[in-house]
C-alpha cells in the first residue's frame, strides 16, 4: 500500500525528516510514537500527499506518488486525514462529515445515509443540525473523526486520533479503527503519544526520533526490547544506569554497577562504559530474607519515595544506587511497604538491557535538539 | 444648509410622484451598475481565486500592481475604454460608445481591481489549514476554492458590495464612456453632475439621497439574500 | 441601437446647461422621429468628439476653434444660428469701479488693479479652453496683453479654475472675483449669486453658437443626411421660433437671439447661416 | 480564592452546567474530569471571567465576580488561562510568550528574562525567534502553556494541558505544576481524561457529569468509592454485574449474582436489584486448590480473553458470569495463564461496592444525553 | 489608441523632465490624499473596533449605513462639505472653501466609510477564540483591540490602501470642495478632468499614469514597511 524511501523534508534549513523508510501492507495498523517535534506529522502531511518531500520515493496504492498533481489527486482521493488540530468549517455537523462525500458528488440519500452512521460511530447520534464550532472540545474531534472515516478510505492517516477524547470514547475510537482494518481492510497509520493505545491496536510500532524512524517493530519488542537508549527512554525504561561491562560470554554480559556484580542478556559485546536499563515492572520486591529463587540479580535497599499510579505504585529503593519498581496497590499492601522498609529488589536477567554509553547519551532528549 | 433640507424634500416628492424621468435614470443606474458588478465578479472572483492559488515568479507583483490600480481614476478608465470604442478606436465597428452597454463595459473595468483584489483577501483570511483540510477531504482544485469561497463568502459579499458602490457612484466613466444622453445613457451620477453644474444643488442632493437608498436597497436585498441562504 | 434615424450632437456645456437644448430635442423628435442623441462635453471634447466621428454635429461657441476645425476638413457645413452677449460680473460693491468702462477699458483695469495687488480685486477664468475662455482670451488680447505672458500666471488675483462655467461661478462667488459668464448659466445660477453683471452687450462680448455638419469623408458611419436636415430645420422659421422664445419662462427674457441671413454675413459675425443645399 | 455556588449555564435553551457549587483554597490543585461534553470547558471559562454564568454565584480571590466589568477586569488579570485548543498568534515565540507581560507593561529586560525561563520551564528553550505558528502541535501546546505560565497568575486554569505532548513533556508539565502550587502557592484547575493523571497531581479531584459534580473528593476516594454507578463506570471499574440483594446487616450485604452468594460493603441499606462493581486490579487470580485466603468472594472460571495493556494484562474469567481481571504480565507468566486456563477469582467484599439498579442507569453514559 | 502611446511618451517626457507644474499638483495629490488617509485611519480604526466589540441594539442597521456609504457619490460629498464650508455656510468663516485643507476634509469624509467598514470586515476576520485568548491573558478591552489589530493589520493595510485608492482618484470632491485652482488646489485628477474637457487626450493618459506611478509608490512603501516591520 504504502512504500516510502529515504523521505527527506527540510523546513529553510532545518531537517525535519531525515531519511524515513517505511513500507506498510493492506489493512495493517500501524502506530507512529515519537517525542514533540520529531516529524510524525510532517511524515503523515507527505503520506496524504499535502506536502512534497524535499527529497525521497514514494509509491502508494501502486501508484508513484511524487508525480503530476492529477495522479496525485487520484490517490488522494482513496485517502483521508485527521489532523491534528482539525479544522471544523463553520457550518453544520451535518454539512461538516458530508463534505468529502459531496466532492465525491454521492447521491443525497446516500450521504444521509454515510453521515448519519458516521456520527453513530464515532458516538455523536442525531447531532447533525447543530453548529459544528458550538461543540465541545471532544467533540469536535469526533466530528473531525467521522468526517475522515464517512469517506470509507483504502488509508486512513490519523494524528493523535483520541485527543480530547473520554476514555470511553477512546476505547470507541480505537474498537473502530480495529474493525476498520479488520473488516473493510483499511490501512490505518495513526500517531499517539500512548504507548498502550499503540500497544493496544498496532500491528507495528515505529518510533520516530530526529526525523527518522529508531525503530519499526511489534508492539512488544518495543516494549520490552527498545533498539537504543533513547528509544528505552521513551518506552519509559524507568531504570538507566551506568555500569561498566566486565565481561561477555555468549550473549550475557557481566556487569559492574557501583560495586554490584549484575548479569544482563546482551546480544552485542559489550565493552567499557555501558548503560544497563530495565523496567519497573521488571521488578520484583520481597521482604525478609534473601529470596533464593531464579533471579540473579539481587540489591537490597530501602523505599526512599512511594508514589502512585492508578491502581499501581511505583516505589523507589535506594541500594547504592535507586531502582524503580512497580507493583499493585494489593501487592505493596501485602508486603506492608512503606518508606523507611528494607526490602529486596530482583531483577531477572533477561529483563535487562545493555547499551553502549556513549558519553552524554543519556542526556539527550528529543526536546532538545533545538 | 437649505439645500440640504430642500434635496431631501425634493427627494421625498421625486420618489412619492415616481417622477418618470427620475425613475428612468434610477433604473439605469441600477441595471448598469449591477451588471458590472455581476461582471466583474464572474471575472474577479476566478482570477482571484487562482493569483491567490498558484505560485508563480512576480506573484507579489501582479498582486501589488492590482492595488495600485484602485487608485485608477474613473476619467482615466472611461477615457481609455472611450478610445478603444470611439469610431477612431479599434473597436469602434462595434459602436458601443454611448450606449449602456458601453457604460457596463467601463465600470467594469474600473471595479475589476477592486473586486479582484479584495477576493485575494478575503481568501488570504482563511488558513492555509483550511485547504489541506479539503484536499485531503478529496477536494479538487475547483471544489476546494468553492469550499474556501463558502468560508469567506462575507468577506466577497462585502467586496462586491464595494465594487458595485464605487460601479454606482462613478461618473467620470459613465460620463465619457455613456455622454450622459438623456433618455439613453444618462444615469444618476451624471445626472447629478449636470444638475450640479447648473446650480440646481437641491436636485443634485434629491438624486444623491435617491443613489444612497438605491444603494441601501441593494445592500439590504443582499442581507436578506444572506441570512435565506443560510 | 441606430434602429430609426438616430442623430448624434456634442455640444458644449453651456450651451446645454441652459435647457435650450431640451426643448429643441422635443420639438424635433416630435416632428421628425429622428432621435437626437445630445452629449454635453466640455468644449475641447465636444470638438475631440466631433474630429473622431463620435458624433454628427457639432454645437460650439468658439469662433477660432471652428475654423481651425473647418480648415482641417473635419467639418463639411459650418453654420452660424443664434448669438448672445457675455457678461462681466462682479461684486455689486464693484471694488475695481469698472462699470462705466467698455469691456476691453475694464479688463485694463482689472489687469492693473490685480497685478498691484490690491486684494479686493480678483478674477476668475475658468482656464479650460471653452468657448468662453476663448472669449475671454480674446478680449485680453484686444486690451493688447499677451494672454499666456502677461494674464496667467501674473500674480494670484488671477484665479483659473479649469472647470465649467456654474463651478467657476461658485468660485467667483465665494472669492468676490470678477468673471465672464455667459448669460445662460448665469440666469440659471442667479439666485445662488451675489455677484451681478458689471458689464453687459458690449460688442466685445458677442457670443455666436454654430453648428457643424461632420465630415463623412474622414470617417465611416457618421450620419451627415441627418444632420444636415437638422441644421437646416434650427436655421427655418421654426427653428428660430424657439430660439426666439426659448428662456422667456424660465428667465424672464429670451436667451437667444437667431441669426438672420444678411446680418450674419457681416461683422462682428462674420459667418454663414444659410440653408444647407 | 474560589467559591462558586449554583453556576448554570444555558445555551439557546440547552443546559450545559447545571447548578455547580465548587470551593477551592489557595495553593490546592483542583483536576475536573467526566466525559466530553460534560461542561468542564465552560466551567472553566465562566470561573477565568469570559463568559458569565446564567445563574449562580461566583466569589474569586475575595471579590464578587459577577459584578461591573472593571471589577472582573482587575481579577481576571491576577488569573490566567491555557485553552483547550490555544490560539497562536502569528508572531515570534517570543512574541506570543510576551503578549500578556506587555499587557502589564513591564519592564523589557524583565520580559526577556521571564520569557525565557517560562520557555526553559516548558521545554522550548532558545526557541524565541521562530515563528510560533510553524512549531509542532506539542510545541505549540507548550507554548501555550508557557504563554499562560509567565504571567505567574494567583490562579492558573488548564484545560487538557499534557494534549499532544509526549510522555517525558507531561511529566515536565505535571511537575511544573506540582512545583508552582507548592512554592509559590499558585491554585490550579485543570482538566484532564487521564484520571491517574489527576490521582498524581490533584489534591481533589471533581467528576463533573451532565453540568454538575456527580462527586468532589481525593483521588484514591473517587477511584474506590465512586459516588453512583456513572462515576464508577467513567473512573473504570471494569466489572459491573447485575445481581439482587438478599440481605443487609451491619453495612454488609449479600447479594445473589446469577445464583452464586457473594458478599459486599454497602454503606447504604440494600434491596431488591442492584449492581455490584469492582475493579479489575481488585480481582486476585488464582490456579489449582480452592485459595483458603481471607477473601469470602470466590469464583471458579475459565480464561476466555487476554489482552494487554502495557505491562500489564486484563484476562476475562467466564464463570456464569463475565469478570475482568488485571495482572502484571509477571504474575500472568508465573501463573501460566493462557486461554482456556481453568483459574480461581477472588475478591474482598471491601473491594466491593453496590448500588440501586435503578433500571437502565448503567446503560447510562455521558455521550448519550444529547 | 495613439493617445495612449502618446500619453505614455508625454508621461514619460514630463518625469524626465521634472515639469514644475506638473510636480507641485503631482505633490498635492499625493500629501492631501496621503493626510484623508491618516486622518480616516485615525477615525475609523478606533471607530470599526468600537462597532465590532460593542454589542448594541441597531449594531446591524449602523454597519448597513456605512456599507450603504460605499455608493456615495464623490460628486453628493463634495456638495455636502461645499455647502457646510461656503461663505453662506455655518462653517464658512474657517475660510476653508477652495483650500487644501477643505479638500482633505472632503476626501477625509468620503473615504470614511471604507475604511470603518472594512475595518470591521477585517476585525471579523479574527476568531472569538483570539479575543477571548487575550483577555485571559490579561489584556484591557484597548490593549486587545491593539493586539486584534495587529492580527488583522494586513487586512487593515489593505483597507488604507483602498482609501487611499479612492481618495487620490476622486475627483467629485476634490473639484467642489477645491476648485481645481491652478497653482493652489489643482491636484492630478481636477487636472485630468480639465485636459480632457479640453479634449487633450494624452496629457490626461499621461497624468493618469503619473498617479498610477504614485499609487504604486505608496503601495511599495507600505509592502517595504511592512517587510521592514516584520
Ligand atoms: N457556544 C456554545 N453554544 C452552544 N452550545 C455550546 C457552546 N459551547 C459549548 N456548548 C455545548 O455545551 C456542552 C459542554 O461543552 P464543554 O465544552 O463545556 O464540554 P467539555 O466538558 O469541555 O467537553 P470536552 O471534554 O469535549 O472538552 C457541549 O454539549 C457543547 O456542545
Ligand atoms: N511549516 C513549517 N515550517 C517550519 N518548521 C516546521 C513547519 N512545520 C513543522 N516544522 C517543524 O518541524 C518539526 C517537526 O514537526 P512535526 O509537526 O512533524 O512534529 P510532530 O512529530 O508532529 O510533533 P508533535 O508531537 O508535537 O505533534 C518541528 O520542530 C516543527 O517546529
Ligand atoms: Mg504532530
Ligand atoms: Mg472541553
Amino acid at each position: 500500500m504504502i512504500r516510502a524511501s529515504c523521505i527527506s523534508k527540510t523546513y529553510r534549513g532545518r531537517t525535519v525528516l531525515d531519511g524515513v523508510d517505511l513500507s506498510i501492507e493492506r489493512g495493517e495498523i500501524f502506530c507512529i510514537v515519537g517525542p514533540n517535534g520529531a516529524g510524525k506529522t510532517t511524515l503523515l502531511r507527505i503520506l496524504d500527499l499535502l506536502d512534497r518531500p524535499s527529497y525521497g520515493l514514494l509509491q502508494i496504492l501502486g501508484e508513484d506518488a511524487t508525480g503530476s498533481e492529477s495522479v496525485r489527486f487520484r490517490i488522494r482521493r482513496r485517502m483521508s486525514m485527521l489532523f491534528q488540530r482539525p479544522v471544523i468549517f463553520d457550518t453544520s455537523v451535518f454539512d461538516n462529515v458530508a463534505c468529502g462525500l459531496k466532492f465525491r458528488k454521492m447521491g443525497e440519500d446516500e450521504v444521509r445515509g454515510r453521515v448519519k452512521s458516521a456520527l453513530r460511530e464515532v458516538g455523536l447520534p442525531g447531532l447533525e443540525r447543530r453548529r459544528a464550532k458550538e461543540l465541545s472540545g471532544g467533540e469536535m474531534q469526533r466530528l473531525a473523526l467521522a468526517r475522515a472515516l464517512v469517506i470509507e478510505p483504502e488509508i486512513l492517516f490519523l494524528d493523535e486520533p483520541t485527543t480530547f477524547l473520554d476514555p470511553e470514547s477512546a476505547n470507541i475510537v480505537n474498537d473502530t479503527m480495529v474493525r476498520l482494518s479488520r473488516d473493510r481492510g483499511t490501512t490505518i497509520l495513526f500517531t499517539t503519544h500512548d504507548l498502550y493505545e499503540g500497544e493496544r491496536i498496532a500491528d507495528r510500532i515505529g518510533v520516530l526520533m530526529d526525523g527518522r524512524f529508531s525503530q519499526i517493530s511489534e508492539a512488544l519488542e518495543i516494549l520490552h526490547h527498545p533498539a537504543d537508549l533513547r528509544v528505552a527512554k521513551f518506552v519509559g525504561f524507568e531504570n538507566i544506569l551506568r555500569a561498566r561491562c566486565l565481561s561477555w560470554e555468549a550473549g550475557e554480559a557481566l556487569l559492574d554497577l557501583e560495586g554490584q556484580k549484575i548479569y544482563a542478556i546482551s546480544g552485542g559485546r559489550c565493552d567499557g562504559d555501558v548503560f544497563v536499563c530495565f523496567r519497573a515492572e521488571s521488578v520484583s520486591v520481597g521482604v525478609g530474607e534473601e529470596p533464593i529463587a531464579s533471579p540473579r540479580n539481587k540489591f537490597r535497599g530501602t523505599v526512599t519515595r512511594i508514589s502512585a499510579f492508578g491502581p499501581f505504585v511505583y516505589i523507589t529503593i535506594h541500594c547504592g544506587f535507586d531502582i524503580v519498581a512497580m507493583l499493585t496497590r494489593r501487592a505493596m499492601d501485602e508486603l506492608m511497604l512503606d518508606l523507611g522498609s528494607e526490602v529486596w529488589a530482583s531483577v531477572k536477567a533477561t529483563s535487562m538491557r545493555v547499551f553502549a554509553g556513549a558519553g552524554d547519551a543519556a542526556k539527550k532528549t528529543g526536546t532538545e535538539k533545538h | 444648509m437649505n439645500e440640504i433640507v430642500e434635496g431631501f424634500i425634493e427627494a421625498i416628492r421625486l420618489i412619492v410622484t415616481l417622477d418618470p424621468e427620475v425613475l428612468e435614470i434610477t433604473v439605469r443606474s441600477l441595471v448598469i451598475s449591477l451588471i458590472a458588478t455581476v461582471l466583474s465578479a464572474a471575472v474577479s472572483i476566478p482570477l482571484g481565486s487562482l493569483l491567490y492559488l498558484r505560485e508563480f515568479p512576480g506573484k507579489g507583483a501582479v498582486i501589488g500592481v492590482i492595488q495600485t490600480l484602485y487608485s485608477l481614476p474613473t476619467v482615466i478608465a472611461g477615457l481609455f475604454i472611450f478610445l478603444l470604442l470611439s469610431n477612431a478606436g479599434p473597436f469602434g465597428f462595434l459602436r458601443l460608445l454611448f450606449t449602456p452597454a458601453g457604460m457596463v463595459i467601463a465600470q467594469t473595468v474600473l471595479i475589476l481591481p477592486i473586486t479582484t483584489g479584495l477576493t485575494i483577501a478575503a481568501l488570504s483570511g482563511i488558513g492555509r489549514e483550511v485547504r489541506d483540510t479539503l484536499l485531503s477531504l478529496g477536494a479538487t482544485e475547483y471544489q476546494s476554492i468553492l469550499a474556501i469561497l463558502g468560508e469567506a463568502r462575507f468577506a466577497i459579499c462585502s467586496a462586491l458590495l464595494l465594487g458595485f458602490g464605487r460601479a454606482i457612484s462613478e461618473v467620470g466613466a459613465a460620463m465619457i464612456v455613456g455622454g450622459n444622453i438623456r433618455g439613453q445613457t444618462r444615469i444618476l451620477t451624471t445626472a447629478i453632475s449636470l444638475e450640479t453644474s447648473i446650480g440646481n444643488f437641491s436636485l443634485s442632493i434629491a438624486l444623491g439621497i435617491i443613489l444612497l437608498l438605491l444603494a441601501l436597497g441593494v445592500n439590504l436585498s443582499l442581507a436578506l439574500l444572506g441570512r435565506w441562504h443560510h | 441601437v441606430q434602429q430609426k434615424a438616430a442623430l448624434r450632437i456634442a455640444t458644449t456645456t453651456s450651451l446645454y446647461d441652459t435647457g435650450l437644448l431640451e426643448e429643441i430635442e422635443r420639438a424635433y423628435e416630435e416632428k421628425t422621429g429622428t432621435d437626437l442623441l445630445i452629449t454635453s462635453q466640455g468644449s475641447g471634447k465636444a470638438i475631440e468628439l466631433a474630429r473622431r466621428g463620435d458624433v454628427d454635429l457639432l454645437l460650439i461657441h468658439s469662433p477660432p476653434e471652428e475654423t481651425a476645425f473647418m480648415s482641417a476638413e473635419d467639418g463639411l457645413y459650418h453654420r452660424c444660428f443664434a448669438y448672445n452677449y457675455f457678461l462681466l460680473l462682479g461684486p455689486p460693491e464693484d471694488p475695481a469701479d469698472i462699470k462705466n468702462l467698455t469691456a476691453i477699458g475694464a479688463f485694463a483695469r482689472l489687469h492693473q488693479l490685480g497685478r498691484s495687488g490690491n486684494p479686493d480685486v480678483r478674477f476668475v477664468s475658468r482656464g479650460d479652453l471653452s468657448g468662453t475662455h476663448h472669449a475671454e482670451i480674446r478680449i485680453w488680447r484686444s486690451a493688447g496683453f499677451n494672454y499666456t505672458s502677461d494674464v496667467q500666471g501674473s500674480g494670484r488675483w488671477y484665479i483659473e479654475t479649469g472647470k465649467g462655467m456654474g463651478e467657476s461661478l461658485q468660485v467667483a462667488n465665494e472669492k468676490d472675483a470678477y468673471i465672464l459668464a455667459d448669460t445662460g448659466t448665469y440666469l440659471a445660477f442667479r439666485s445662488k449669486l451675489r455677484l451681478v453683471p458689471v458689464i453687459a452687450s458690449d460688442e466685445e462680448l458677442l457670443n455666436r453658437y454654430s453648428a457643424i455638419v461632420i465630415n463623412p469623408g474622414r470617417h465611416q458611419g457618421t450620419n451627415d443626411e441627418d444632420a444636415k436636415e437638422f441644421v437646416n430645420w434650427l436655421l427655418s422659421e421654426e427653428g428660430k421660433e424657439i430660439l426666439t422664445s426659448f428662456g422667456g419662462d424660465a428667465y424672464g427674457a429670451p436667451l437667444f437671439t437667431p441669426l438672420e441671413e444678411g446680418i450674419c454675413e457681416s461683422e462682428p459675425f462674420s459667418c454663414t447661416c444659410s440653408l444647407i443645399p
